[in-house]
């Protein structure tokens, strides 16, 4: 039985990077659409679309001053818009069309050949290519937690659009287009490497290449509205039940156990947090737990089609434990204001997940099972060099990028805009006047 | 006639409306304010890290009153409001030059 | 391959139509339930109760004064009940059972014969009327945004169930019943005429008959709560996924690309009315790039089953555009006090969507392709009737019901109660104790 | 056509049962996967998780002052996480494996064989012990409400998971896991008795026993954000779909007739309430319409899938009165402090469904029928029997662990720390800082 | 140098405002506070109860003058706000010793 | 024994409190208010219209003070607060007749 899932996932796997390869091939073999599978991925796709607006743009809202927030909500809907169309435009082509091991090519551009009858697998490849979308848009949106409330729109703006086709695209590729690591044996379910060192990563640059707010680290952190954040933390945890057990592309097993593991790991990582909290503080805050949940999420998104209810515990607690950490270490050793701790939450959370899916995913340990041939030391290694590769390249491109958009337009508001709010000096609005 | 103007702890004002009220104080008005005084903020958390917090939620309410009742009502409050800790606020006593009522236009303690 | 999902979707229009003129024959033949399509249905009903309460009431509830924003939740809320009540009392029937060219017949009063077991097409008929019934509440729902801050509630209440009832029920049977539009080839896929120019003539005419705010036109409008209207508008974007998705009844290719291209439609009205913005005032906001979204949704809507993604790109960006300047000239020039620019974005969106979808359904710009003998020059003026039709029938059957309310319970709050708020007047509450 | 679905839904039960109590021999018979069915309680899944966050934690959070907003926030997600752990470790196991009629055993804890491949009846058993999971979540969670503002948030977390051990999981067994009430042929469909009447009483216990705020019932009540509370309301209304539709455990008629009868219910319950408030006060209120709502929603729950249209109407005009009154008995008459009216709401809503399901569960009154041989009134007496051995087992259960909680850590929080407020007291944060 | 303080009902600010601008006023500060008077909280409405609201919000608007101008601003404040009814709110005329301005360190009338 | 009063731009607060408390200044009461003079509001746009927005959201500094140090407060409220633009805000002197601690019933000095 467990051996029969083994090869389905495997099988799946390599279905789709073929169906990447040669999509109109796969078109032309028209296989037989799948009314539950299709079903699900259009759930799916709702639900993912649902983490961005409004799910990240409440938890991320929430956490700035208030004369800030628009400018957070706004960065998410814009991130939300400016991606999808260059994923029609190019985006989904050179991240899933027949190309090269680094990057896919112009063929689907504009979603030529993308027809009602377009197959990817069992489903309609509009489907398909909508779901991949909604994990195109959250990536970069993630990345504004690190300059939040000091960053000029415009330059947001082009560092997104510059990100999203030379970094994201092409990583996207080399872990589910066909690419290098997907070909290599990298185990990626739903985005550790792809969405969450990526996007960490470059938060961290970010955070550095932009610098420290005002007041930073002196004066105390001011999240306007937690509620607002608890919401969207709320959301994010709903939503991913869509990222992981979406990223299944079918209604079966491995999507039961993918929204299992998902769920487990949220709860042991946010309980994780609020016991250290409660054990160091005397207290357990909400925004701790909520914290906590999120990096849980991050932890076991590579690992939730391949491993087991025991997997998603531990890999839960463990995330939880070492973000917590994280984020001290990042905001008071290193005094680097990466303003919603993106790297310590997303993209350490992505390293510690990426690593131990290459443990759990051992049926040993309750998961599908490593390939044929391949022992766990090797598939640990597998990981720590698509970890590695991830974030030199994230880091290196979106320093690159930040020097290009800053000889651009520039990359930080003024003194003065940052100081009277980025929503009236950016967007000449005020988010409340209750 | 004068202002009274009282600075205390939020959970308070329940008491002193009903204390000003039983000794006849028909009229106040009430603001949300933040104070910062000998009490210590309080600390929050944040991620992992405390904060303390300097500013303290306060009410600061202010009534207008004939100037021979100004003890009574100031005792009254100091007795409601007292919780014997640091941070019970204070009462600030000011001279006032002339009240109207906007409803009639009158004037003097008729405006009370 | 084209030419087979153009026959899928011609035949599912008219098995639609037949089933709704026969439908205890259609229980009869009782077709094979189709398990992945219903739980798509199921979904996608959920998501369009969603896109009214909670979505459009946080829309419109944020961009209200905080003294009456109770009173636009308690109207969606209501209005959501009522309409429910009424559907199962009669307006289901009216609308979807066998009857004449205009209305349908009250066979299916009181779901009279809905029983566990009839089917629509290969889902539930109760799956089928309860998604309906999402469509029958947003559209009233969405009327209450251009009489916002002074009506009664008591008006409104009474003027929904009415209007629901004369002009609804009719019109959705005019397309989707098997009245008169849908039999001369009228193409509405998801609601472009039924729900948006319904809704959006119905609201100009509110706002002409009831008049305008006090402080209309020198006062600035003063939205209190943006991240409510952001946090309302992703949800109606997310929403939106079920409404038009959803309305291919099936979970397939063609529900997969009315998803991909409401999904486009709508990011690129959103970067349309930003960059207007961004260009005419130095500054993009977050109320205008939202607003734009909504406009690319409503744009698409008639379109959604039938274009494909360069339709829905171009449909995203007309709209856009139309609906900036729509709004100007309504306020402006016209100084017409749609509270919430409820007829520039659905009324003049839904006009500029049903009039597109004439030319985007042709198979040459990547639709579905024109229905067999029909030119594109027909099929636009069929679009141009049924826009002109809907808009006179919902303008002056509104108007006839407005002064019939009036004479009832009167219209408007006293000047009193609307200076005070809605919120105590109406409802004795306020929104917030904070 | 009626006879043939009743067949199936008590076929239904009777596989759910059985497939309970002999979990490995159904997963040995390895029923083909229905990936419909399961694309649909996967979604059903996502919509139950939402009802308690971010949904009831709104609808909860809103009503309270804005210095206990966070603590309320906190416990709902709190109980989320410390739940899912217990479920994981044994608590499924204790509801649904194998046992005796008042418990099952360990045989599944730490989800001992549950593997990828594992299914019940024809979805995963992972989606269904995931679905399952869900509503033990909520449960618990709507207890909070009866001592909201006062109890200490280390209380709290003992109670929840001494009560989801020692109450939920026997009373879940007993009627769906293949306990004596179920066996009996008691009839809760979605959990009227198991989440509803269980988590009512043990509320009006909590709030007897912790005794009455600071202030009440002399200070009037004073919801902070009434928004938040509509908006909460409104995702329990969606998310509800979920909960009742989804108990279907299928994609076909029997959740369509769910979904339906759960939507006008509410929905007549809701203008119930608003009417009752309209006669009486001569204006309707936001509170009073979505209370009305959910109100209707519990009244449905056990009856859902065995009533018609017309039962829905019904016990939702039932439970919408029923309720309105009992609120003011319990807060004026008894002057017992439950401080968001748990009991009223859920605990009586869920008798009157109970007690209604055995009266429309009749085919006459469009149900799905009675069970051969069995008439109306010893259904009735059948659900008499499993609403007083519900209420009479968790209400003493839930005092004795109120006790036990209360010489292990004290259940109050002290006077100046209720004062103060739970977010400052108990988790070192405050709600907004706008 | 005089402060008038003017508590109003909310709705009225936008009048007052403009009728002080039409008589020259060119600054005021504005708070948004609760009321406690004769006029009644009015009823709130909680789950098929009703409850009586002591505060109602007010509007406090504090403004500077020179002290020859008090009387023309009082009465220009009562002509605008006044509804006649009930709760139409106060206006309390205090001394002030002294008004600088922040911007230029210029003190008294010309800091106003 | 005097009040100052100190409008000031919101994101000068913590600057003024930092300079405040190293000249002694031990306590003060801050109130979030809206503000009206010869600055201009900032325009707001709304789908496709730009309106100006009357007015500023500003800060409200209530200091209790010995006589002889109100010169001194005025001072470093002006240096801390002072951008030198339009909108600066402006500092209040008005006397005060007496002041007493809640929490000890002190009076006069030893109050504050
Ligand atoms: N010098 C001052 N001027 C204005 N307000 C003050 C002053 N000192 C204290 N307050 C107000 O009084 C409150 C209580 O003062 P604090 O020094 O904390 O304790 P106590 O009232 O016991 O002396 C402060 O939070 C602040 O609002
Ligand atoms: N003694 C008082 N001290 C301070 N403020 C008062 C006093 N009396 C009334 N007010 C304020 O004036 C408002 C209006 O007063 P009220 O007695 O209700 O009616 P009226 O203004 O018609 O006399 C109150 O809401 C309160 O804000
Ligand atoms: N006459 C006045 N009375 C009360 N407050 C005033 C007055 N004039 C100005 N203010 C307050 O001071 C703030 C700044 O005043 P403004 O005239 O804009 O600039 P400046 O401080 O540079 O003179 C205003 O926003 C308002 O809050």
């Amino acid at each position: 039985m467990e051996n029969k899932i083994r090869r389905v996932a495997w099988t799946t796997l390599i279905l789709l990077t073929a169906f990447s390869f040669w999509p109109s091939l796969a078109a032309a073999a028209e296989a037989k659409l799948n009314a539950g599978n299709t079903a699900w991925i259009l759930t799916s796709t709702a639900l993912v679309l649902f983490m961005t607006i409004p799910g990240l743009a409440l938890f991320y809202g929430g956490l700035v001053r208030s004369k800030n927030v628009l400018s957070v909500l706004m960065q998410c809907f814009s991130i939300t818009c400016l991606v999808s169309i260059l994923w029609l435009a190019y985006a989904y082509s050179l991240a899933f069309s027949s190309g090269n091991a680094f990057v896919g090519g112009l063929s689907k551009a504009f979603f030529n050949g993308v027809s009602f009858g377009s197959m990817t697998g069992d489903i309609p490849e509009t489907v398909f290519a909508m779901f991949q979308l909604t994990f195109a848009i959250i990536t970069p949106a993630l990345i504004i937690g690190a300059f939040a409330e000091r960053m000029k729109f415009s330059a947001m703006f082009l560092f997104t659009g510059i990100w999203l086709t030379v970094i994201y695209a092409p990583v996207a590729h080399w872990v589910w287009g066909g690419g290098w690591l997907g070909s290599m044996g990298a185990l990626d379910f739903a985005g550790g490497t792809v969405v969450h060192i990526n996007s960490g990563v470059s938060a961290l640059v970010c955070a550095i290449v932009l610098g420290k707010r005002h007041g930073f680290p002196e004066q105390p952190p001011s999240p306007h509205n937690l509620t607002m954040t608890v919401t969207g933390a709320s959301m994010l945890w709903v939503g991913w039940f869509g990222f992981n057990a979406g990223s299944a592309l079918a209604a079966d097993g491995a999507a039961g156990m993918a929204m299992l593991v998902t769920h487990m790991s949220s709860a042991a990582a946010a309980l994780t947090w609020m016991f250290i909290e409660w054990s160091k503080f005397g207290k357990p805050s909400a925004l701790g737990i909520v914290t906590g949940a999120v990096a849980g999420l991050v932890g076991i998104t590579p690992a939730s089609g391949f491993v087991g209810p025991i997997g998603g515990l531990v890999i839960g607690v463990v995330t939880g434990f070492v973000c917590f950490n994280a984020v001290g270490i990042i905001k008071r050793k290193f005094q680097i204001d990466d303003s919603l701790d993106v790297f310590p939450v997303h993209g350490v959370g992505g390293m510690v997940g990426a690593l131990l899916t290459g443990v759990f995913v051992s049926s040993g340990l309750g998961g599908v099972g490593l390939a044929e041939g391949v022992s766990m030391g090797s598939q640990v290694g597998i990981q720590i060099v698509s970890i590695i590769a991830t974030a030199v390249y994230a880091g290196a491109g979106s320093f690159i990028i930040l020097k290009i958009v800053d000889a651009m337009v520039g990359l930080r508001a003024s003194a003065e805009d940052e100081q009277v709010g980025l929503d009236p000096s950016q967007h000449n609005e005020s988010g409340y006047e209750i | 006639m004068k202002k009274i103007i009282a600075i205390i702890k939020p959970f308070k004002l329940d008491e002193v409306k009903e204390a000003l009220g039983a000794i006849g104080v028909a009229g106040m008005t009430v603001t949300e304010v933040k104070g910062f005084g000998r009490q210590k903020g309080h600390t929050e958390l944040y991620r992992g890290s405390e904060y303390v917090v300097d500013f303290l939620p306060k009410i600061r309410i202010e009534i207008l009153a004939e100037s021979e009742k100004v003890d009574a009502i100031a005792e009254t409050i100091i007795k409601a409001a007292n919780t014997g800790k640091i941070g019970d606020g204070k009462i600030i006593i000011m001279p006032v030059e002339d009240v109207l009522r906007i409803r009639t236009g009158e004037r003097g303690k008729d405006a009370i």
